[in-house]
């Protein structure tokens, strides 16, 4: 029925079996705009968080879904800014997937916000020494960045293709492309940065606060660093995903392996990084505060114990970089499966640690260790982009020239 | 077709460009969010101008200062009274609340009648005929049927309360006793004379304290806070003693747990170590009696370490001590026999009408009540004797000797004894006793909700009146209470209602001479009423009592045994006073509910506090539910594990458990009152238990 | 490679060919729609979006600030200062009343005052041009006494106005249309065109900086952290 | 966010951070602009058949 | 220049004496009556419960009977950061809701201005601000008594102490509009809590001014600031007797003596 719409040369389920996954994944999304609307029309007590806890689980989706989507950004400047021509076969889906993740990204900050209609005063009426400020101005200019990505992509479609302003507009945006991806990686490694300066930043929470240069703390280049060293590994698992469903392979392993040996040279690197400034944390920014770095690590061992930093460094870094590092490993499915896997968990970990431990960490000595477990909105809006992100990929997978080898890798026979 | 779908999108694309040039979008994003920055349903207060009127706080026996902010006629806020005798500048939660309890839903707006089980709303032309026809129809036959309970308050209104009774012909007037109540008793029998006690705790240098909550609203609560810092700022020394780490305790320089009950014993082995170190004139006649109590003895008794027990004796022998009673903020009697020990202990220190010491006053005398004319009736009826007999005429006696006594009907003013008093369940059964049941409250409480005929007073803020200021200052006086705030509701003062009915009882109204409560006032101020006004309180500067003879009364107990079977309840439950939760006849408005912590309301549940090494022996934890019993009753709380108590002893906050009232207090926590009995003391026949025997069991 | 050119081969020919086909008249017309509907949207945007956006309110009667002016000579002798320096802003019936306990005069709006109101004892239920929304504290104290600065300033011809003008409330926001100016786009003329925040602040900010040259003091205050100055 | 508000002040901070912001805005809209208008002009000019890439 | 500045500006501040509070709860209410702060039917749940003055019970810990205990209240410390003005929180908002008034040293929060990202609160180590989770809601009739002074606050933004500033704003009409009064004298402006505190354990003024008492008491040798290490430069002193008690106030390493760690600081 749409066989129209579909690019030539390659197969698709049939429809009626495609929207029926799309129902299964849009009745999560109408389930995610319920709480939504809970959550806008009766404020914010809709959720869990209290006044201990203003950061929560939204706070850390965000810095999350933004980590491991910045496989776009890494992956756009390899491709366009240092020109590594292969990535030019996954450029797309990576985009595709920043798209989405930097769309939940702004989704949930509207949410999150206790009035979203007054949030554009952060524009207006911003404060430039915030780091939130600067995360709202490059997210929204990097999300401008991303789209403009994604059009011709869009455009590309077999029946808007046929329009000779859109076939052209297309055409145009390609050649200069390589100056938005610059502009894209440029914003992205501030925002990036800036997401880490949040919690870095906060002098108050020593936690989470770190040195570092000028305004910057060293927790804004870690999280540039790390975005760039996972955010591959991410695209890389998405991809593998998609495969499995599909049924197909939609990528070349020589475009995988680049990728990947990338990324573990960038977790390597990165790891040694983070494992000094745990280090520079624990034994001078610490004590320097008056704390054991123990004192960080309490009361519910499963929700604050150690076990988070040893997984978070050794588990989800050391491992993932190692195995990525050597080609014969990193060549084996299995490993490459476990490395990518690993390495999105390790980030994701980093930024639910640098978010909810200083909220539940007593900082004056009267305090107490504050538990938080989200209610079911904040779960609801959390899973809500990300059901969406299916739907935009499946969407953008069925109808788009998303996978460029695809028709190669997969000849249709009729 | 096609052109149409290409000139629809041009279309669009012009609208949408026209649309971004004009302010139409623009303007809508910024109105909307000066919308949720102006939302019609959140208030906005009406600005005015702002001025300041002075009054005196009734809403307990305190007596503050205070000045209400105004904007226009709306009170927006309560402050302390600056060079106040009472308070000077500083106020208390509850003080503060007033405007809360003014505005406050659950006030009775107007007077009300139970008509078919149901309170209605009636005039108060009705409402006062109602009453009269109802007093003056039993009034020849069985006027002593009639009986009032009233708050301890010593404003006028109040006397004119205790006057109406006698003029309508009924000794049954009913108060609960305080402390201040059992202490004048001990003054009478020591010293001989009719005075109440002050406590110059603010100049001692050495203060023992036997349970006494200098800061947990003993006394006049702010004065008290207010004599404690200066006492913190002369380096005074200040032990508390008593079971449960009370705020005191927590700024007392020394916190001394002793086994509940024996304070006789530990104020007699203090002054028989005190007599050993020094003789003073007089004390000859107590030393064969002090023999009794040997300091082992006195150790192994109380619970309390031997060498601590002689150095207290030291340091309240060798400094300007004082000795103090009268548990937590003394709102309940306590035992004769303690109160004459703790003062045997101020007589030791020769501190008794001297600069630090306890001060014996007499009445000022401000209160210049002409002669009442009684008719036959009256004079007759004042020949009775009060139900309670000829001791102190306490609410808790009465109401144990309700069940045996007819009482046709019953008067409540300042008071909610179904809420306040002890084994509330009792109370409620003797009060179904009763045919007519008056209230004059100004909330909807527990006992109101139950009255036959309901006539609401002024709060106070509302009110007119006078009060005799005495409670524990150093220099006592008269506060004049000035309404601040036009009425909010079709209420009326006390002392108007009284008259009023007054001059519709035939043969009553010769006691009340006076056209109206106003002229009432200014008739028994004389004189004194213009600068009282002006000034808001006038200083009784000649007030201690002279002549004072001295003399030791052997006690009749050496412990104060809590009620109960020590083998079925092997634990001691302690109800305490929280200065953050009134536990008066005015349940806690929202202000003061908001402040009380979560270790003693969490959501609905009320807390018992109890020692770990206890709770241990139990096998309970923190936080777990459990079932508090004793002879009186039993009910369901949370344990909240404190190393701030003795072990064997629990502790439960009063002032909770209102079944009455809004949202924001009904049914949190549990009326700890529930589960006590009342002990009557075998001197003063006034209530003196302060603790009961319990156990706890698991649920 | 050759069976995506063909692809693109395909689809020059096909359906595509009737769009391009009648190309000028088209494109034309498609002008004509594009423009129709830039104007359309200035319309609605221009004139006939803040007709929608404010309602239109009458005062309760009519009232001369002329007239009024000529037996009080200062604004302040009826917009008066309390003892505590605090304004009282629009009278209160009273202040009214000391004068018009009587019907002054033979003017249709005085009748309704005095019997409506005056007689009843009923405040004026004035709808205020100049009202700031709740969030904003102003002291006229500091403007008028300290500054020295007209009430004309800000308020406009006001106190030589003959009657009341329609007083035009924002629906959305319920403020006053005078706080944001009657211009659509925000333009002003005068200083009393826009009561808005930004007006305050540049003003506030111009003086600062003045000081900051004549006094040498750094006035940092006063382009930053004076947000607290004004709002409650 | 604009020079001509009263919060602006020129200082470090300010032109840094909004500097780098309009920088960005300003490559972007231009950017977009350019491929609009090519693509428009391109238009005309009969293309969009088969000469891409 | 800044010698000057100093000169000019003031810097509002408070010392509490914590031997002599009480925990009464005065100031929690008398701050609530002042600024109209809303309540809820169920305020047990101290982490949405909005109290700008707080007083935490703090306990050494030791089991009985050697347990003690102190009271301290907590209003917003009214950080002044390293360098004036880098309050932990001020520094972050990103809407610029809440900044640090120069004149008054005052950390300010705009209600109307503030969009409820909470970073502010995530920046505060002492919980001295609170969200607005539901609409505030007076029982009918209790509106009545709110205070035009202080703009009753919306649901979704956050508010916090701001050393009852508005009660300031009235104080300086007073001074503008008057003929021959020139300045603020200390009496003049104070806080709500500082006045109701029936202990006198709040002592509140001009840190900057040696005619108040606060100048002289904040340089008491008991005088203490919470968690002072952090570099807040807050404006709430505290003074006790008591070693434990200064300890309390903020963290050590093990063998650190008390006090020994006072932040160097701007002014200071």
């Amino acid at each position: 029925m749409d066989s129209a719409l579909i690019p030539k040369g390659v197969e698709r389920c049939s429809l009626k079996r495609f929207l029926l996954g799309q129902a299964i994944v849009g009745a999560v999304v109408l389930w995610g705009v319920y709480a939504m609307i809970l959550c806008w029309m009766k404020g914010l007590n809709q959720t869990n968080m209290n006044d201990s806890f203003g950061f929560a689980l939204w706070i850390w989706a965000d810095l999350a879904v933004i980590a491991v989507g910045g496989g776009a950004f890494f992956t756009g400047l390899l491709r366009y800014v240092i020109g590594l021509k292969d990535l030019k076969n996954i450029i797309n889906y990576a985009v595709l997937i920043g798209v989405c993740c930097y769309g939940s990204a702004l989704l949930i900050l509207a949410i999150d916000i206790g009035q979203p209609l007054r949030g554009w005063f952060i524009f207006w009426h911003a404060n430039v020494h915030s780091m939130l400020t600067e995360v709202a101005f490059c997210l929204s200019l990097y999300m401008a960045v991303l789209i403009i990505e994604y059009i011709p992509l869009l455009l590309e479609n077999r029946q808007v293709d046929k329009i000779p302003f859109f076939h052209n507009l297309s055409h145009n945006m390609h050649v200069v492309m390589a100056v938005f991806a610059a502009t894209g990686a440029f914003l992205s490694c501030f925002h990036q940065g800036s997401l880490g300066g949040v919690s870095g930043v906060l002098f108050g929470r020593p936690f989470a606060f770190r040195e570092g240069i000028f305004i910057w703390p060293w927790t804004f280049f870690l999280f540039t660093w790390s975005a760039a060293a996972c955010g591959p590994c991410f695209t890389i698992l998405v991809t593998k995903i998609t495969e499995k469903i599909t049924n197909k392979k939609l990528v070349k392993d020589n475009v995988i392996d680049l990728l990947a040996k990338i990324s573990g040279w960038m977790i390597c690197s990165y790891i040694i990084a983070k494992t000094i400034d745990t280090l520079y944390w624990a034994f001078v920014t610490a004590p320097h505060a008056g704390f054991n770095v123990m004192d960080f690590y309490d009361d519910n061992f499963w929700a604050h114990g150690i076990w988070i930093l040893i997984m978070e460094i050794v588990i989800c870094g050391y491992i993932p970089a190692i195995i990525l590092l050597r080609e014969k490993t990193r060549q084996n499915q299995k490993l490459l499966w476990t490395a990518a896997i690993l390495a999105t968990i390790g980030i994701c970990l980093n930024r639910w640690v640098l978010v909810m431990q200083p909220m539940s960490m007593p900082v004056m000595t009267f305090d107490e260790w504050v538990l938080y477990l989200p209610s079911w909105q904040e779960i609801a809006t959390t899973i809500l982009p990300i059901a969406g992100g299916i739907m935009v990929i499946a969407f953008s997978y069925r109808y788009l020239p998303i996978f460029p080898q695809e028709q190669e890798l997969n000849p249709v026979e009729d | 077709m096609k052109i149409y779908r290409r000139s629809f999108l041009a279309l669009g694309v012009g609208a949408a460009v026209g649309t971004a040039l004009s302010p139409l979008p623009w303007k809508m994003v910024d109105d909307s969010s000066i919308w949720s920055q102006n939302w019609p349903w959140t208030p906005v207060p009406k600005d005015g101008a702002i001025s300041y009127e002075d009054s005196v706080c009734t809403l307990c026996s305190g007596n503050c200062g205070i000045k209400a902010r105004k904007i226009e006629d709306r009170v927006i806020k309560v402050e302390g009274k600056e060079d106040h005798i009472v308070n000077d500048g500083g106020v208390c939660l509850l003080g503060l609340s007033g405007p809360q309890l003014l505005y406050s839903p659950t006030r009775v707006k107007s007077p009300l009648k139970k008509i078919k089980g149901k309170l209605r709303k009636i005039s108060w032309e009705d409402a006062i005929t109602e009453l009269s026809e109802k007093l003056s129809g039993i009034r020849d036959e069985k006027s002593d049927k009639v009986a009032v309970i009233s708050g301890n308050s010593k404003s006028l209104s109040t006397l004119l309360l205790k006057r109406f009774l006698k003029a309508y012909g009924s000794p049954n007037y009913f108060t609960r006793a305080t402390m201040n109540d059992t202490y004048k008793q001990v003054i009478k029998k020591m010293h001989g004379v009719d005075a109440t006690p002050a406590f110059n705790i603010d100049k001692a240098d050495y203060i023992l304290s036997f349970g006494s909550g200098i800061i947990d609203g003993w006394g006049s609560p702010v004065n008290s806070i207010k004599a404690n810092s200066k006492g913190v700022d002369n380096s005074r020394k200040l032990v508390q003693i008593e079971s449960r780490m009370s705020n005191t305790a927590i700024v007392a320089d020394k916190w001394v747990p002793i086994k509940p009950g024996t304070d006789i014993t530990l104020a007699y082995g203090i002054a028989a170590e005190v007599i050993k170190m020094k003789e003073p004139k007089g004390s000859a006649s107590l030393k064969p009696f002090l023999n009794k109590y040997g300091l082992s003895k006195v150790a192994e008794v109380t619970g309390i370490d031997a060498a601590q027990i002689t150095e207290m004796a030291k340091d309240f022998a060798t400094n300007k001590s004082i000795a103090i009673c009268g548990k937590g903020a003394g709102n309940t009697a306590g035992s004769f026999d303690e109160f004459v020990a703790v003062h045997t202990l101020n007589i030791l220190a020769n501190n008794i009408n001297k600069k630090g010491g306890v001060q014996v006053i007499k009445d000022s005398g401000f209160f210049n009540w002409s002669n009442m004319k009684m008719d036959s009736v009256a004079k007759a009826a004042n020949k009775k004797q009060a139900i309670t007999g000829n001791k102190f005429p306490d609410t808790e006696s009465f109401l144990n000797k309700l069940p045996n006594e007819s009482v046709e009907v019953l008067l409540i003013a300042n008071d909610n004894p179904l809420y306040t008093m002890a084994d509330s369940d009792a109370v409620k059964k003797a009060f179904e006793k009763i045919p007519y049941k008056v209230s004059f409250s100004s909330f909807m409480d527990e006992t109101t909700e139950i009255a036959d005929l309901v006539l609401p007073v002024n709060v106070n803020l509302e009110q007119t009146d006078v009060v005799s200021i005495t409670e524990s200052v150093q220099k006592p006086g008269i506060g004049y209470v000035a309404p601040v705030s036009d009425l909010q509701f079709n209420t009326k003062d006390l002392g108007e209602i009284l008259i009023e009915t007054a001059k519709t009882i035939d043969g009553m109204a010769d006691a009340f001479p006076w056209d109206d409560y106003e002229s009432c006032i200014s008739a028994i101020l004389g004189d004194k009423l213009e600068s009282l006004q002006e000034e808001g309180v006038i200083v009784n500067e000649d007030y201690r009592a002279k002549n004072l003879s001295f003399k030791f009364i052997a006690p009749k107990n050496e412990v104060l045994a809590p009620k109960g079977d020590k083998g079925v309840y092997p634990l001691v439950l302690v109800p305490y006073d929280s200065i953050r939760i009134p536990n008066g006849y005015i349940g806690a408005p929202p202000f003061a509910v908001k402040t009380v912590s979560d270790k003693v309301i969490k959501g609905k549940d009320g807390f018992v506090e109890i020692n770990p090494v206890t709770a241990k022996q139990l096998g309970l934890s923190d936080k777990s539910s459990v079932k508090v019993k004793t002879s009186e009753g039993s009910c369901k709380v949370k344990v909240n594990l404190s190393e701030q108590i003795m072990p064997g002893v629990v502790a439960m906050a009063k002032g909770l458990g209102h079944t009455a009232y809004d949202k924001y207090l009904a049914g949190k926590g549990v009326n700890v009152n529930n589960l006590l009995g009342t002990v009557e003391d075998p001197v003063t026949g006034s209530n003196c238990a302060w603790a009961i025997r319990c156990k706890i069991e698991k649920v | 490679m050759s069976t995506i050119d063909e692809k693109y081969q395909k689809v020059v020919v096909s359906p595509v060919d009737e769009i391009i086909g009648s190309e000028k008249g088209s494109s034309a017309i498609i002008l004509v729609f594009f423009i129709a509907g830039l104007v359309a949207s200035l319309v609605v945007g221009w004139v006939i979006f803040p007709k929608v956006l404010y309602s239109q309110k009458k005062q309760p009667f009519d009232f001369s600030h002329e007239v009024h002016s000529e037996q009080v000579e200062e604004c302040t002798g009826c917009h008066f200062f309390r003892d505590d320096g605090t304004f009282a802003g629009v009278p209160k019936l009273a202040q009214c009343a000391e004068c018009h306990e009587e019907v002054q005069g033979d003017t249709p709006n005085e009748k309704v005052f005095v019997e409506e109101y005056v007689a009843k004892e009923k405040e004026v239920p004035w709808l205020i041009y100049s009202k700031q929304p709740d969030c904003v504290f102003f002291s006229h104290a500091a403007h008028v006494k300290k500054a020295e600065m007209e009430c004309k300033e800000c308020h406009g011809d006001i106190g030589t106005s003959k009657s009341l003008k329609v007083y035009e409330e924002n629906r959305l926001t319920g403020i006053s249309r005078d706080v944001w100016g009657k211009s659509i786009g925000g333009f002003k003329s005068n200083t009393w065109d826009s009561m808005k925040m930004d007006v305050c602040a540049k003003c506030h900010e111009k003086h600062a900086r003045q000081k900051e040259k004549e006094t040498k003091h750094e006035q940092k205050n006063n382009y930053k952290g004076a947000c607290f100055q004004c709002h409650k | 966010m604009f020079p001509f508000s009263f919060e602006w002040i020129w200082d470090v901070g300010h032109v840094v951070f909004h500097g780098g912001m309009w920088y960005a805005l300003s490559i972007i809209g231009a950017g977009m602009t350019y491929c609009v208008l090519k693509a428009a002009i391109d238009t005309k000019n009969g293309k969009g058949g088969g000469d891409h890439h | 220049m800044k010698k000057e500045h100093d000169k000019v500006n003031k810097k509002y501040g408070m010392v509490v004496d914590l031997d002599k509070c009480t925990g009464c709860g005065s100031c929690m209410v008398a701050c609530m009556s002042e600024n109209n702060v809303p309540f809820k039917e169920d305020e047990s749940n101290k982490l949405d419960s909005i109290t700008w003055m707080r007083v935490y019970k703090v306990s050494n810990k030791k089991p009985y009977p050697n347990n003690e205990v102190f009271y301290i209240p907590r209003p917003c410390q009214h950080c002044g950061g390293q360098h004036e003005g880098h309050s932990p929180c001020v520094s972050v908002c990103p809407a610029t809701a809440t900044d640090y008034d120069y004149t008054t040293g005052i950390v300010s929060q705009v209600y109307t201005r503030c969009f409820g990202c909470r970073y502010c609160m995530a920046a505060c180590p002492y919980h001295a601000r609170y969200f607005n989770w539901w609409d505030p809601v007076w029982p009918d009739g209790m509106e009545k008594y709110l205070s035009p002074n202080v703009s009753p606050r919306m649901r979704g933004i956050v508010e916090k102490c701001s050393f009852c500033f508005h009660r300031y704003q009235v104080a300086m009409e007073e001074v503008y509009g008057s003929d021959d009064k020139e300045a603020l004298e200390e009496g003049d402006y104070q806080t709500a809590c500082t006045q109701a505190c029936p202990a006198g354990a709040i002592t509140f003024g001009d840190l900057n001014d040696e005619t108040h008492a606060v100048h002289k008491l904040k340089d008491d040798k008991n005088a203490f600031r919470l968690l002072e290490r952090l570099g807040t430069n807050t404006k709430i002193y505290y003074i006790s007797e008591r070693e434990w008690v200064r300890r309390a106030g903020d963290n050590y390493n093990p063998g650190e003596k008390t006090g020994s760690v006072k932040y160097k600081t701007e002014g200071h």
